[in-house]
């Protein structure tokens, strides 16, 4: 019965299934991730800077294992947890051992879990979850697993040194938060609260709230409410058009002071900001590209940037994610022992090519690694972004950014 | 008194018995044999997916096509049943309730039913736009709620649990997809079963009656809102096991379980199969599947091919796909159906033609548009192509507008040969 | 007080864009029992033509042609879609123009991509009319609300003192007649719904800027036009405007206070549990008013179908 | 002899329009009556009062002795009181067997039953063969009702009407747009269909009403003017003034 299984199956399976089942001489990683629909920006933005690290960084530099080539397999998991899974699915059928994905902790949440269960009952099947950009704190505390490991700083991690660098301003009296109304969002106004109270005692949290995510159609309201409290400075984790809308409103309605956030930064968000943005948007992230480290990275990024002219590095740890794979990879000594190469991932130290240093924390799988405050700019802009003359310029830097930071993890290893 | 009835009856019933079971036994044995042929693991997680749809789509049809009520926010039963059954599965495993895993459609169809029998208390009061607003009304406020109500719908990373903690089911404990395969589809054919069935009571035949005309319904002395109302409770207990088998097969639900745009996909299924015959949705939505994951690994276009399908669909054949093999019927009654078989031929190779030179015009065009500055190769069917060169804009552009041609052209013969089989053998001049 | 006087002005300016919307919708709606689901996608066709020819030729053409563009191409959807699907029933005729709302959005990602597009208000306008307590009223706000009803009050003018409009106003209370007594009233039913879908072509043009220009504009409004309509009452153009201003004012004021239920649910009388994390109800107890704020429209039309089928004016059953 | 259906002081205005001024009519139990009067009299009004349709502004309307104020018509028609419409009103989308065995449902006790299937319910075939047989229909049992010829879907809808074994039955204007045989037919019917029923009909055609009704009531202007038999009816100056001379001339 079984080989005639598979009998039938090789004849008429449909080619969706099947067609690209047979490159074994690549070292696939699937991109689970929106590459249609109103997310699909950031998707398509992510793909390519994977596509292009992994001819940069390690095609072009050999493969790894002497030899073999790192190839992007594009899912479109439509923004939906669901369309994820099967996505996951389908990847896994292929015999692909790498899933990277980043856009929604949600849907970080739906993969981590699956990839845990997958790896759970089928142990000679298992697959690595390479968790590139969503920031949900929890992913490495309570709901971390050994499969998953996560290659940005977390929402805690970020509004640690977002905080040092708002601790430094004298002029700092009240703050107001706001964020969308679901875990990041939450996470990004818990640890607000808590840092700056410990930091800053004196400065006053005149509102915290949050919104209905992705539904509100004007923030004039909320800048409104924002302006007569008196802040003089606001956080703000909102992405994608909640960003800009929350962005433009404020500054419409005359505020002032300083805006901090995570992701106000590429996708037509920089070049809508533009001119009004100019020194009262403020982003905390890893990897700034101005002022330019060194000479290597201006390259990188032109290299980037001449090849996809409507794209730019919005998500510089891209490149950490595939070099470090590629290195734990030639380590490990095989492309598809994904334990071992979990454990070679484990404790790696890498030299990022945006400057410093990036260490897998082994408790938690966490990257611990630099983290900047930049300001939205068009002066001393050597890489700007969205085809504009505006960019990030870093301002500030926290080395090593919550390397101390404590994890309630408590990982089960195979 | 009905089961005597039955009785006397059975003999020169038991030719129709078998014309009713027959297609079912077929479905199952189908079903049974499936996994043979697909056998990968994505392959099972996509039938399952179809299987949920079909259920979901058979559901809501009996809402649209056989009750005429026009839903925008259906998705909150399948939604909320499968969030139930969600944290029923985290109960058991706390707990070790004894409640094992085929079983669980059940709750989900019941806290279906608990939902639709709580707004069906107001909105199915008229059918119509009344009806149609209320549901979006009711469909935004449940899916909001998810977002802010945590405790309940876990906010936007929604609330997962493990199937295989459950009771085992006589040593089965749903480790792998073909397991939870031939689980759904065992409640695939019981829910479809007693969906067909539910067409044939009383309640069925007078939400037939109630979606023509309700006036002369009332007239009749049934109450046109308590039809709809049952309908609609029962749609909502099928909506629930759908909602369930999600759970069972995806263990986690989310918001999007909820929203309007899961909402909206059922409604396109459904009316795509065609709402006028009870197994339209099932063609529906095993299309609409297919297209969602197959299509979609194939091109970022998918969803503008979609809607141009859906749109062609209500233009030109308002009965759907299954209201198009229906209308054969009366040329298969007068044997006349492979007479069609050349003429359909005939117009379908054109046809493809037309169809594919303008999608790769499209992918072209969108390929020219956004693709990487200095990419300019693109391939197209197995076809290498630049999107910069006018070769294959001429090919496609001619191609296109020949193969059109050659459609005007074969129609009218293709019209006067459907017109010519449709037509009773006895009355042809 | 301040932040009263300025939220007035607030809604004012989200209510009378709504109303630019749903004054077009419920016309359709009363001529031609269709409910328009794509009718926020010509709000956001206008918004895309208006960018590209501000792009080439500034923000003032953009604002005269792209609402003709969007009013022809109505009409031709009428012409070429509608028309075709209007003899198989209203519900066909609805899910056209559910279907024609994902294409619209399909093509338009196809043609501008999925970022959100740099449209900008004119350069002239880019100023702050005045300010009240610190918060700054920009001049554009200040046109949108003369443009808004100046376009109502052409509206106004149309349908009560032309011809026209007399033959759209009868219509509105009985289209049956209208066509018995010899109207061309396919004609009629083109050029309304291509005036129509050139006032949401309008009020994407002067909204795209504010609001943002990007491919999920017609989804985030488009549902809330129908709210609207249906509160007002299907058919009624004095519905369609008090709903509008009632809706823009609902979520503005619900936006800007942060009334918490706990307040509410003290009020009656109910214990905070102790302990947070533990209770079932624990949501109830945090939440705020701008959260639910964006719902309130829905729960309000819930209410009045429930109560009011007809809606706050309308005389038709919907 | 108690009456089949009493009305008592039935008034009804539109708004300040008053319609119906003030009906008071006692039909008998067997009894086939006529309504009859002008257009615009407030015939068909009168009837939509009757059968819930429409609530009315004062008066009573008594079934079998009990007042119906307030009842819906699914509740009246359970009572045991059954219409047809002026314009055919039947379910279009369904067979012709289909639309009788609908009529018989809840006659047949099966209420919202979702534990019955209609199919193997010896009762509603047969019942609904009986009916079509009756109608001279059976025939055309599997055509869509849609699709049948206009005095067909009128013998459908009196089907329908009668099907569920309501002793009151009210026609409304049954033979209207007929031509001459068709009428013909369908007053075979209807006198067929009556036999130990209540019949109250509204009818234009003089000769169909001098033909079928015991007793015939003359509605003017909302108003009762004359009830009686028919050549009571025939002789009452009245009558002969205010409608039943031009309408008889007219049909001579």
């Amino acid at each position: 019965m079984q080989r005639f299984t598979k009998i039938v199956a090789a004849g008429i399976v449909t080619t969706s299934m099947s067609v690209m089942a047979g490159f074994a001489d690549t070292v696939r990683i699937a991109f689970v991730d929106p590459l249609s629909g109103p997310f699909a920006t950031t998707g398509t933005n992510g793909l390519a800077e994977y596509e292009f690290a992994a001819e940069e960084l390690v095609n072009k530099k050999g493969g790894v294992l002497g030899g073999k080539q790192f190839e992007i397999v594009a899912f479109d998991n439509k923004m939906s947890g669901k369309e994820s899974l099967i996505q996951v699915q389908v990847a896994i059928d292929q015999g692909i051992k790498f899933i990277a994905q980043g856009n929604s902790s949600g849907i970080a949440h739906a993969i981590t879990d699956a990839v845990n269960k997958h790896n759970r009952r089928n142990p000679d099947n298992r697959v690595l979850f390479l968790n590139y950009s969503a920031v949900d704190p929890a992913l490495t505390n309570e709901k971390c697993n050994f499969w998953h490991f996560r290659f940005d700083a977390n929402a805690d991690i970020k509004m640690d040194a977002l905080t040092d660098v708002m601790a430094q301003n004298s002029d700092l009296k009240k703050v107001y938060l706001i964020g969308q109304d679901y875990s990041f969002g939450k996470a990004v106004a818990d640890a607000a609260v808590r840092d700056l109270t410990a930091k800053r005692p004196d400065v006053e949290i005149v509102g915290n709230e949050l919104h209905p995510i992705g539904k509100v159609k004007d923030f004039t309201p909320y800048a409104r409410k924002i302006i007569a409290s008196g802040a003089d400075a606001m956080i703000t984790g909102n992405w994608g058009a909640d960003m800009v809308g929350l962005g433009k409103a404020v500054i419409e309605a005359g505020f002032t002071g300083p805006i901090y956030t995570y992701y106000a930064a590429s996708n037509g968000i920089t070049r809508t900001f533009g001119e009004a943005g100019k020194g009262s948007i403020y982003l905390v992230a890893e990897g700034l590209q101005n002022p330019p480290v060194s000479e290597r990275m201006s390259t990188y990024v032109d290299a980037f940037n001449a090849k996809y002219p409507d794209h730019d590095i919005s998500q510089a740890r891209i490149t950490n994610v595939v070099e470090m794979l590629a290195k734990a990879i030639d380590e490990a000594g095989s492309d598809t022992d994904v334990v071992a190469i979990a454990n070679a991932l484990e404790g790696m130290t890498h030299d990022s090519i945006w400057g410093g240093k990036v260490f897998m924390r082994p408790q938690d799988h966490q990257a611990i690694q630099n983290v900047h405050v930049g300001v939205h700019t068009d002066e001393d802009m050597r890489h700007p972004l969205d085809n504009s003359t505006f960019g990030i310029l870093g301002t500030n830097t926290v080395e090593m950014a919550g390397a101390e930071s404590e994890t309630t993890c408590k990982m089960d290893r195979p | 008194m009905n089961s005597s009835n039955s009785e006397k009856a059975s003999l020169p019933q038991r030719n129709e018995f078998w014309k009713l079971v027959f297609p079912w036994v077929l479905t199952a044995l189908f079903l049974l044999f499936l996994p043979v042929i697909f056998a990968s693991n994505s392959a099972l997680t996509i039938m399952n997916q179809m299987a949920i749809t079909i259920i979901f789509a058979l559901a809501y049809n009996m809402l649209l096509g056989q009750g005429g009520m026009l839903s925008f926010g259906h998705a909150v039963y399948m939604g909320v049943g499968g969030f139930m059954c969600v944290h029923v599965m985290n109960y058991v495993e706390i707990n070790s309730a004894p409640l094992s895993l085929p079983f669980l459609p059940i709750f989900g169809g019941l806290f279906g039913l608990g939902l639709a029998t709580l707004v069906g208390t107001f909105s199915t009061r008229s059918a119509g736009t009344v009806f149609a607003m209320i549901s979006l009304g009711v469909g935004e406020l449940i899916a909001a709620c998810s977002l802010i109500i945590v405790a309940f719908f876990g906010g936007e990373e929604g609330v997962s649990a493990d199937r295989t903690y459950m009771r085992p089911f006589f040593e089965i404990e749903f480790f792998t997809q073909i397991e939870v395969y031939y689980l759904t589809s065992v409640w695939l054919l019981i829910s479809a079963l007693l969906m067909y069935l539910f067409s044939r009571t009383p309640i069925g035949r007078m939400a037939n009656a109630v979606r023509d005309n309700p006036e002369r319904a009332e007239f009749l002395g049934y109450s046109a809102r308590w039809v709809r109302y049952y309908s609609f409770c029962a749609s909502g207990f099928f909506c629930g096991i759908a909602g369930a088998l999600f759970a069972i097969n995806f263990e986690i639900l989310t918001e999007e379980n909820l929203n309007l745009a899961t909402s909206g996909s059922i409604l396109l299924v459904t009316f795509l199969g065609g709402v006028g015959v009870f197994f339209g949705p099932i063609i529906g939505a095993v299309l609409f599947t297919l297209l969602q994951t197959v299509l979609g690994l194939y091109t970022e276009l998918w969803q503008l091919y979609l809607g141009a399908l859906f749109l062609a669909t209500v233009m030109f054949f308002p009965q759907g796909f299954a209201g198009v093999l229906v209308s054969h019927a009366p040329a298969a009654r007068n044997g006349r159906l492979g007479s069609l078989f050349i003429p359909y031929v005939k117009m379908a190779a054109p046809s493809a033609v037309c169809l594919w030179s303008v999608a790769g015009l499209a992918e072209l065009l969108f390929h020219a548009r956004h693709a990487a500055l200095g990419e300019e190769e693109m391939v197209y069917f197995g076809i290498n192509m630049l999107s910069t060169s006018v070769i294959p804009w001429t090919v496609f552009g001619g191609l296109a507008v020949i193969s059109f041609g050659i459609c005007r052209t074969v129609a009218p013969s293709v019209l006067e040969a459907w017109d010519k089989a449709i037509t009773p053998k006895g009355m042809a001049q | 007080m301040e932040l009263v006087v300025i939220n007035i002005i607030d809604g004012l300016v989200t209510g009378l864009l709504l109303f630019m919307l749903s004054s077009g919708l419920t016309l359709i709606f009363s001529m031609m029992g269709v409910l328009n689901f794509a009718h926020a996608s010509f709000y956001m066709l206008g918004a895309y033509f208006a960018y590209q020819i501000s792009s080439i030729t500034g923000f003032w053409m953009g604002l005269l042609i792209a609402p003709v563009i969007v009013g022809v191409g109505g009409a031709l959807v009428e012409r070429y879609g509608l028309r075709r699907v209007h003899q198989f029933g209203h519900v066909p005729e609805l899910i056209f123009t559910f279907g024609l709302a994902l294409l619209i959005e399909e093509l338009v990602q196809f043609f501008w991509g999925k970022n959100q597009m740099a449209y900008e208000s004119p350069e002239t306008l880019q100023f702050a009319a005045f300010a009240i307590g610190g918060n700054s009223v920009p001049a554009y706000k200040v046109f949108m609300i003369f443009i808004s009803v100046g376009i109502f009050l052409g509206l106004l003018y149309v349908l009560t003192r032309t011809r026209v409009g007399m033959v759209i106003q009868a219509a509105l209370s009985y289209p049956r007649t209208v066509e018995a007594l010899g109207h061309n009233v396919p004609l009629v039913f083109m050029g309304v719904f291509g005036v129509g879908t050139a006032l949401a072509g309008v009020a994407g043009v002067i909204a795209g800027p504010v609001l943002g220009t990007f491919p999920g504009m017609a989804v985030v409004l488009g549902s809330i036009v129908f709210v609207t309509i249906v509160i007002g009452g299907l058919g009624s153009l004095w519905g369609a405007l008090v709903a509008s201003l009632l809706i823009g004012w609902l979520t503005t004021f619900a936006a800007s206070y942060n009334v918490e239920f706990e307040t509410i649910l003290k009020f009656f009388g109910m214990e905070k549990p102790e302990i947070m994390s533990e209770s079932a109800l624990r949501d109830i107890w945090t939440l705020t008013l701008p959260q639910i704020g964006p719902i309130l429209p829905y729960i309000l039309m819930i209410l009045i179908l429930v109560f009011r089928p007809n809606g706050l004016f309308g005389k038709r059953d919907a | 002899m108690s009456a089949a259906l009493k009305l008592e002081g039935l008034t009804k205005s539109f708004g300040k329009t008053a319609v119906i001024m003030g009906v008071d009519l006692e039909i008998a139990k067997g009894e086939r009556h006529a309504i009859i009067g002008p257009n615009g009299a407030g015939k068909s009004t009168l009837f939509n009062l009757i059968t819930g349709r429409f609530p009315q502004s004062s008066g009573a309307v008594y079934l079998h002795g009990r007042n119906l104020l307030g009842l819906a018509p699914y509740q009246i028609n359970r009572l045991g009181l059954s219409r047809s419409f002026q314009i055919t009103n039947i379910f279009l989308r369904m067979s012709v067997f289909e639309n009788v065995r609908c009529a018989l449902l809840w006659s047949k006790g099966y209420k919202y039953s979702f534990w019955h299937m209609v199919g193997r319910a010896r009762d509603l075939s047969e019942g609904a063969e009986a009916i079509l047989e009756d109608i001279n229909l059976i025939e055309r049992r599997d055509a869509p009702a849609g699709m049948l010829s206009y005095a067909e879907q009128r013998a459908l809808e009196i089907g329908i009407t009668i099907a569920g074994g309501a002793d009151v039955i009210m026609l409304d204007e049954p033979t209207a747009g007929m031509s001459h045989s068709e009428t013909e037919y369908i007053v075979g019917l209807i006198r067929k269909v009556s036999e130990n029923k209540t019949l109250v009909m509204v009818e234009h055609d003089m000769g169909v009403v001098f033909g079928l009704a015991d007793r015939i009531s003359v509605l003017v202007y909302g108003e009762i003017i004359a009830t009686g038999t028919p050549e009571e009816v025939r002789a009452n100056p009245k009558v002969q003034e205010a409608y039943l001379g031009t309408a008889l001339e007219a049909e001579h």
